[in-house]
């Protein structure tokens, strides 16, 4: 379909800025004046409308169907939390109203704050970090702070991460002045303690974990995995993409992680957005809270307030308190559980067990236990015998209306395909897809020409990435495209019928 | 259970079907020294009533800009944000997808983030732009990482004049980066670009706002230059809002520009999520942070739109990735391309002339001694109130007028300053308001 | 698709209900309890959601594409309407709210019943009526209770309808215990005037009359023709569907009409709904105001209140003051243009016009006049020279991606299209439909089997409408079909691959 | 101009084409002493920001149901609307689509039509029902026309206890169907069925409400006996939220079940736009006013939905037909789907259950006599307040709380008594407030 820019003409436009008649403009310093304006299209609003409603109809969302992307805990956005989202009392608070104007936005924060330590088992929250991979650097940056401020800072160098570790874990370990120690896991999928030991020495700043794994297993050694690193004197930092799993059925404080970070946007409900926002609030046991930071939302009595006053803090990590609108949707989808939230995560753990049995027989299943909330199948076999990728498994499950699971990740696993049905699924769209992820293996036997060349009804084909990253047209060049403003008619214009 | 899909019997068929006996059988894994076995300490289950209650009822414990005339600004800003961006951005498809992974089932989002990589690029006069970052604070810190590694130096010059939470974010950063940070001072509310060309001498970049978190205008091709001079790359912090009526960073020499990109499109939502943007000149394309979109074709030669670049990010590079990067604001962006789009070039000068005409006439109605009156200004400026700012805040609110952000709280020295914001949403009369509560 | 009963399993469910444990619930009398409960579906609330948002992704409305269904004015409907009819204080606003509560609607009301008094050129306003087919009903109960107070009730028995009319008209006169009288049009798409005098005499209570007509042609006899109504001591009713043409260019009071109706859902952008809402406000001349549906809403210095003193009224013709949420919408619209309403209309006929003269040589024109904001073509020759009818240009037009145009109507036009653009299109897409148009045309003649079986991609061909006028199946039939709850697996509910 | 799509080029080159020289050519049919040669005395053009603001001032005129503790009902009720009916009936292909004239075109909304036609018939226990009709006053109308047909006669009977602004409209609209109202006095705040039966001799129809307009439960299924003893039809006025606690009217033998959809998924609007529905037994099918939605199959067998009986209707039949009706209350009536199918079976029951709790909890806790202490009720009941409602009212709303409907407007000699409906929205906090506000 065409771009925005090409449904561009001249002299059109939607939005009118009101301007009282009689207040004159003054004039920019000429070098400080723009020159020639943005090329931003002119298009009037109906056309604006239905330029991004046809877009939307060519993407699909979990309001469009099953969504089993693993790692990314595609459940249910409910629409009441768009509805509070909305309130004019948080959509149009200014950050900087005065606090005796905000307590509403406060208070909401620091009950979120709470309940977040609640389920992760800690002592204090910062609700600052706009995402699961800042929430890890700032955690970094808190182990940081600690060591520096326990004059062991020029020792502390590396952090221990697994190689299930999704990739934000080594680049945030670089981005916060750190050193990689990669560990590798089991024959069960767990650690390999014996590999960890060796990692982990008097120059280890802490361990990097997602507990379930990536691979969404439980690491049964974990109690020991803990001792080992705080016996080292580090710390332990938990990744807590995985926390659907375990909510109100082990809490990573309790497992001995020392700093968590929680995803609002997977375990927590914030719509993903096709991209962000999300939310990655940090929870920290006691003795890390002095450098959390600032702003604190602390609560003296009835009131609330923003403490800036906290001398060892790290200082910022992004601007005001946080990414708010996320908080108002993850409080609310709290508020719905409520101390029922143990059965959302049993719920998800049960969908994927279910899955599990219903596929392993159909695809290879590298560490055959019983899964937490996802599973890591691998199509290696089909790639084998029939040449079939799971790349090719993913782009067919398109022509079943269903969205692929995560491929090729866990790196670990060859041509893997890691699914997370979440709880929100009935279990007729478990049976759905697993009838479909079925009938796919055995057409990668009888037909697999068919799934090579999906997907087959998308509005495009499948698409060739290697050419993008080479030609690197990252923008729309107007300079290769003609003026449309001149053009004579439209007839050029015509789409092809469809039919026929 | 509200969200619950599954009934008792079907749970029952699933764990038949899985072999166990109960759910508890599933948790086997989990070392009993880690299991939680009380209910959490959480609240009963509400319905969706009693959430909307719960939430109206925090909600009506704030004071939001409909409710008090509001000249806050110093960073974030209420600008018109028109229905139609609310419309598509709730539309399910959009709002209930993932990052676009598997083009063919994105096309919408992905052409969407193209599109408003473009504007973006327009907007700045830069060659790339990625699909976004997290906030205005944080891209400075990218674009600071960018600087360090196609510089090989290791010095971040600030100018004094660029946002105080910005520069917070930078020094919370540059320690992980293995860099520092050097300030330079302001002189009458802007930056010197002699001052500014001495700090930047072997420095990775230098980075200045525009108009500077004082609502004065830089002399910005001077401060580019001055970086250029001494081969710092040139950071422009730019307000998109100011773009159809100042010049385009790119224009005038900057390698990279970077934005808090709430003013164009967001709700204020008291701090976010909002979007921030970065945007660079063709040389930096392999050192961008983050997800980019680009052009490709479909087996059958159809134009479509990938993830790309990819070798940059975290899930290929890992540890040597360019950052780290996944979730960022891609709803928040495209609520900033459909609000662009539905200005239009003509629509973008004129939101910038309503500003500047409004804060202009402002600025005489106060009758109140200009903190910088030397400057020429876009849509905020500083006074002095000839007391303790909050206080005369906390009066003037009083009379249901927010007169702007107290400059002390970031500047020593500037106690009796307040910096007033002015969008096309405030009126004369509304000035005149707060001429009334200032003087009150 | 299913339908969403076909969704459901027992014991599913989304919405849930606050109350309070401690209350107790009085029995119902046994022969009043509800025994057996409704077979609504069970269903959680993500089902719900994928079900609607699949069903509106197999509709299409204004914000879709081009929608030239004539005499329905698909302009489009501006998204802050929207916004701004959702405000608490309407939208949570109870009509029995005491006066002092409603001061804002009662203003807004009272204020938009001075713009249509403007835009009609009349003296006053009812705005209850719920849409254009009551309006009309409420203007010839008007007639009914004017006659009646001037003693010639008995005697005023007989309404005339051009036959170009739409069917509410006689549909109306019947219902207002009218006697019709249809009159025909002439060679040029006026009223046959001379048919007209003959249908004219002293039992005639009123003329009801489109202008422009269905056939989107103004009348040119417009002043004789309300000439001799009013002679006949007899009331002129203007069908207001068409008002979008006149905006501030031609006003229904200065052509000689006593009452006239507005159809808020075209010329004033209610959204219509897939059927509904709209609004059909009435505006009269003063002397017809005394008869006018209760409560009126009028003015006292700067108060605004409720009228029910009105002796002479008709009584009510439905509940409150009307769709008043119809109103915040017209009312937003009317404020955008404000006193530039009249380019609205200047391009609304102008459009129409361009798409006239691109159509002309490749369809029949009736009446080859200029047209004012819709026209409408005859497929009379494609039918004669290759079978191919107005259904099958229309059906076609599908595979374009447009809406089809009205078709076989007015009912004097054989195989009929009635095209209405409205104003709010670009000449891009006026060029595209009609360059659309022309192709089909050459199609008729080289492919008629393609028109024949069109449309080809639409979720559904094209539907036995007979065959649902014979069966008769207006409502699920659960009976017919299997209980969904016990069936064993879902194999059965994977849909067939929609690629290869 | 603010929606305008057209260019003056544009323009320009469309009037080329047509052949005229300038717009005013295109009106040259217009004679000319009917033209309009002034500019309409409206206000200037807003710009949707302007739009905003005068809109947001109205409203502000107003006091919403959030603003006070409010227990008005009579017809139009507070119930609690989920988010996902919004969001659904917001989506652009629905909203935005016209009546669905081409199927093919149009699958969502008929297909969503179908499944409301038989929700309704589920409901109300009927075989048929229309896509909806205006509102609960109109739908009555409908009910006698088609009664005058079906019977052959002219005489409508209607209790006195059905809503005051039901029977207002079923007056207006009679004189025009030639036929003549009877009404039936309540007794005791109930309709007797020995009178209803003796009034309903020689009539087309009878109609009475349940619950009806005092909130009291009539003798209803004695009601519908009493009319068709006397072959009149029976027509029950029904609340859609009683149903899932009251018997369906189909099941206690009425022909024909109407009633105002609002208090099942419509917000309260001021009093619109909402939906009446209007569902009748079988053999009633081809009398039904206005649309109805039928399955059928398309070429290739597969299932689809049409308009259907349409020879009933106007643009078939013309003075013929059964009903003028082409606009309805689709939308509105797609609202009700939604809402119900969001209940569900067990919903439906609850919001019942927790009506009539809390109803009766109210009626204890004021302490006030009861108007008709001897009736049942459902979640609306009448209380004597000792002193003129209205002033009882306003006094009330001075505390914040809207106690009701002064019955008096509509029931003379009923001047001290408040009808006071009690939603599930309501807690019995909000009671006590009530009882305090009526004491004081
Ligand atoms: C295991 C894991 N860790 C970290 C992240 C990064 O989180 P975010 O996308 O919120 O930055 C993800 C996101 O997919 C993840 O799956
Ligand atoms: C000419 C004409 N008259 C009357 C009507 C009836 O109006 P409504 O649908 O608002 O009842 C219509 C609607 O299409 C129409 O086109």
């Amino acid at each position: 379909m065409k771009l925005v820019f090409e449904r561009s003409r001249p002299g059109r436009r939607a939005g009118r800025i009101p301007r009282p008649a009689e207040l004159a403009t003054p004039a920019v310093p000429d070098e400080l004046r723009r020159k020639r304006p943005a090329r931003l299209p002119e298009i009037p609003e109906i056309e604006l409308v239905r330029h991004f409603t046809k877009l939307t109809t060519r993407n699909f969302g979990i309001d469009t169907g099953f969504y089993p992307l693993g790692s990314c805990t595609m459940k249910y956005n409910p629409r009441v939390n768009e509805r509070v989202a909305a309130l004019p009392g948080f959509r149009d608070l200014h950050p900087h109203q005065d606090e005796d104007g905000a307590q509403g936005a406060l208070e909401l924060m620091h009950e979120l704050q709470e309940m977040l330590a609640e389920v992760t088992g800690l002592d204090a929250v910062s609700l600052q970090p706009a995402a699961g991979s800042q929430g890890e650097l700032t955690g970094l940056m808190l182990m940081r702070a600690y060591f520096a401020d326990r004059g062991e800072g020029g020792q502390r160098r590396t952090v221990v991460v697994a190689d299930t570790a999704h990739g934000t874990n080594p680049a945030s370990v670089t981005m916060a002045g750190y050193e990689l120690r990669k560990v590798a896991t089991d024959a069960r999928g767990n650690i390999d303690l014996d590999d960890l030991r060796s990692k982990v020495d008097g120059t280890t700043a802490g361990l990097m974990l997602t507990n379930p794994s990536t691979l969404g297993l439980f690491d049964e050694h974990i109690e020991e995995v803990s001792k080992l690193f705080h016996e080292a004197g580090a710390l332990l930092y938990y990744d807590g993409a995985n926390l659907n799993a375990v909510c109100g059925i082990s809490r990573p404080g309790d497992m001995g992680f020392d700093i968590v970070h929680i995803n609002l946007h997977k375990t927590f409900s914030q719509p993903h957005g096709g991209g962000g926002p999300g939310g990655g609030p940090i929870a920290v046991r006691e003795h890390l809270e002095p450098y959390l930071p600032v702003p604190a939302v602390v609560r003296d009595g009835n009131r609330f307030r923003l403490d800036y006053d906290r001398p060892k803090s790290i200082g910022k990590v992004r601007a005001f308190t946080g990414p708010f609108g996320v908080f108002v949707r993850s409080y609310a989808f709290i508020l719905a559980w409520g101390r029922e939230l143990r059965a959302m995560s049993e719920d998800a753990v049960l969908n994927a067990n279910y899955l599990l049995a219903r596929l392993k027989d159909a695809y290879d299943l590298p560490f055959d236990r019983l899964c937490m909330h996802e599973f890591v199948l691998s199509a290696r076999n089909l790639k084998k015998e029939h040449g079939i990728t799971a790349l090719d498994v993913a782009k067919r499950l398109m022509d079943y209306d269903f969205h692929a699971p995560t491929i090729y990740f866990p790196l670990i696993v060859p041509e893997a395909l890691m699914i997370e049905p979440t709880e929100t699924e009935t279990k007729e769209t478990l049976d759905a897809f697993a009838d479909a992820m079925q009938a796919i293996a055995r057409e990668a036997a009888e037909e697999p020409e068919t799934l090579k060349t999906a997907p087959h009804n998308r509005p495009v084909g499948r698409l060739d990435e290697v050419k993008a990253a080479k030609r690197a047209i990252v923008r729309y060049r107007f300079e290769d495209h003609p003026d449309l403003s001149g053009e004579p008619s439209a007839a050029a214009e015509v789409e092809a019928p469809k039919g026929v | 259970m509200t969200y619950a899909a599954l009934t008792d019997a079907d749970r029952e068929a699933m764990l038949e079907t899985i072999g166990v006996s109960g759910i508890e059988e599933l948790f086997r894994d989990i070392p009993a020294g880690v299991r939680f076995d009380r209910p959490l300490g959480l609240g009963d289950p509400l319905t969706e009533q009693e959430i909307v209650e719960r939430l109206e009822e925090l909600a009506a414990r704030n004071v939001h800009a409909g409710e008090e005339v509001s000249f806050v600004g110093a960073g974030v800003y209420d600008h018109y944000v028109p229905a139609v961006v609310d419309y598509i951005l709730q539309r399910g498809e959009l709002l209930t997808a993932y990052t676009p992974y598997q083009p063919e089932m994105s096309q919408g989002v992905l052409q969407a983030i193209f599109e408003y990589q473009t504007v973006i690029c327009e907007l700045t006069g830069m060659d790339v732009s990625n699909a976004s970052g997290y906030d205005g604070t944080t891209v400075a810190a990218d674009a600071c990482y960018i600087a360090k590694h196609a510089t090989g130096r290791s010095k971040i010059v600030l100018a004094e004049t660029v946002s105080p939470q910005v520069r917070q974010v930078v020094r919370t950063y540059a320690p992980g980066f293995g860099m520092d940070v050097v300030d330079v001072p302001h002189r009458d509310g802007v930056t010197d670009p002699e001052e500014f060309r001495a700090a930047a001498e072997g420095a990775a970049c230098a980075i200045f706002q525009q108009p500077n978190f004082f609502g004065c205008l830089e002399p910005a091709p001077e401060l580019a230059a001055a970086a250029n001079d001494v081969e710092a790359l040139a950071v422009a912090h730019v307000d998109p809002i100011s773009l159809g009526v100042l010049e385009a960073p790119g224009n005038y020499g900057c390698a990279i520009a970077i934005g808090e990109g709430q003013s164009a499109g967001n709700p204020l939502s008291y701090g976010g999520p909002h979007y921030g943007f970065i945007a660079a000149r063709e040389e930096f394309t392999r050192r961008m942070p983050g997800r980019i979109v680009g052009e490709t074709t479909d087996v059958e030669g159809r134009r479509g739109y990938v993830l790309t670049l990819q070798t940059r990010e975290q899930h290929i590079r890992r540890e040597k990735a360019t950052s780290n990067i996944t979730t960022n604001q891609t709803l928040l962006a495209l609520g900033g391309l459909i609000y662009l789009c539905w200005l239009g070039p003509e629509g973008l000068r004129e939101v910038g002339e309503a500003c500047m005409a409004l804060a202009a006439h402002a600025k005489e109605r106060l009758e109140l001694p200009l903190l910088f009156p030397e400057q020429a200004t876009f849509k905020e400026f500083g006074v002095h109130v000839g007391r303790q700012a909050h206080e005369a805040i906390r009066q003037a609110r009083t009379h249901g007028v927010n007169p702007g952000y107290p400059l002390g709280r970031d500047y020593p020295g500037m106690d009796d300053a307040i910096l007033v914001a002015v969008t096309e949403r405030r009126t004369a009369e509304d000035i005149d308001r707060l001429a009334e509560a200032l003087a009150a």
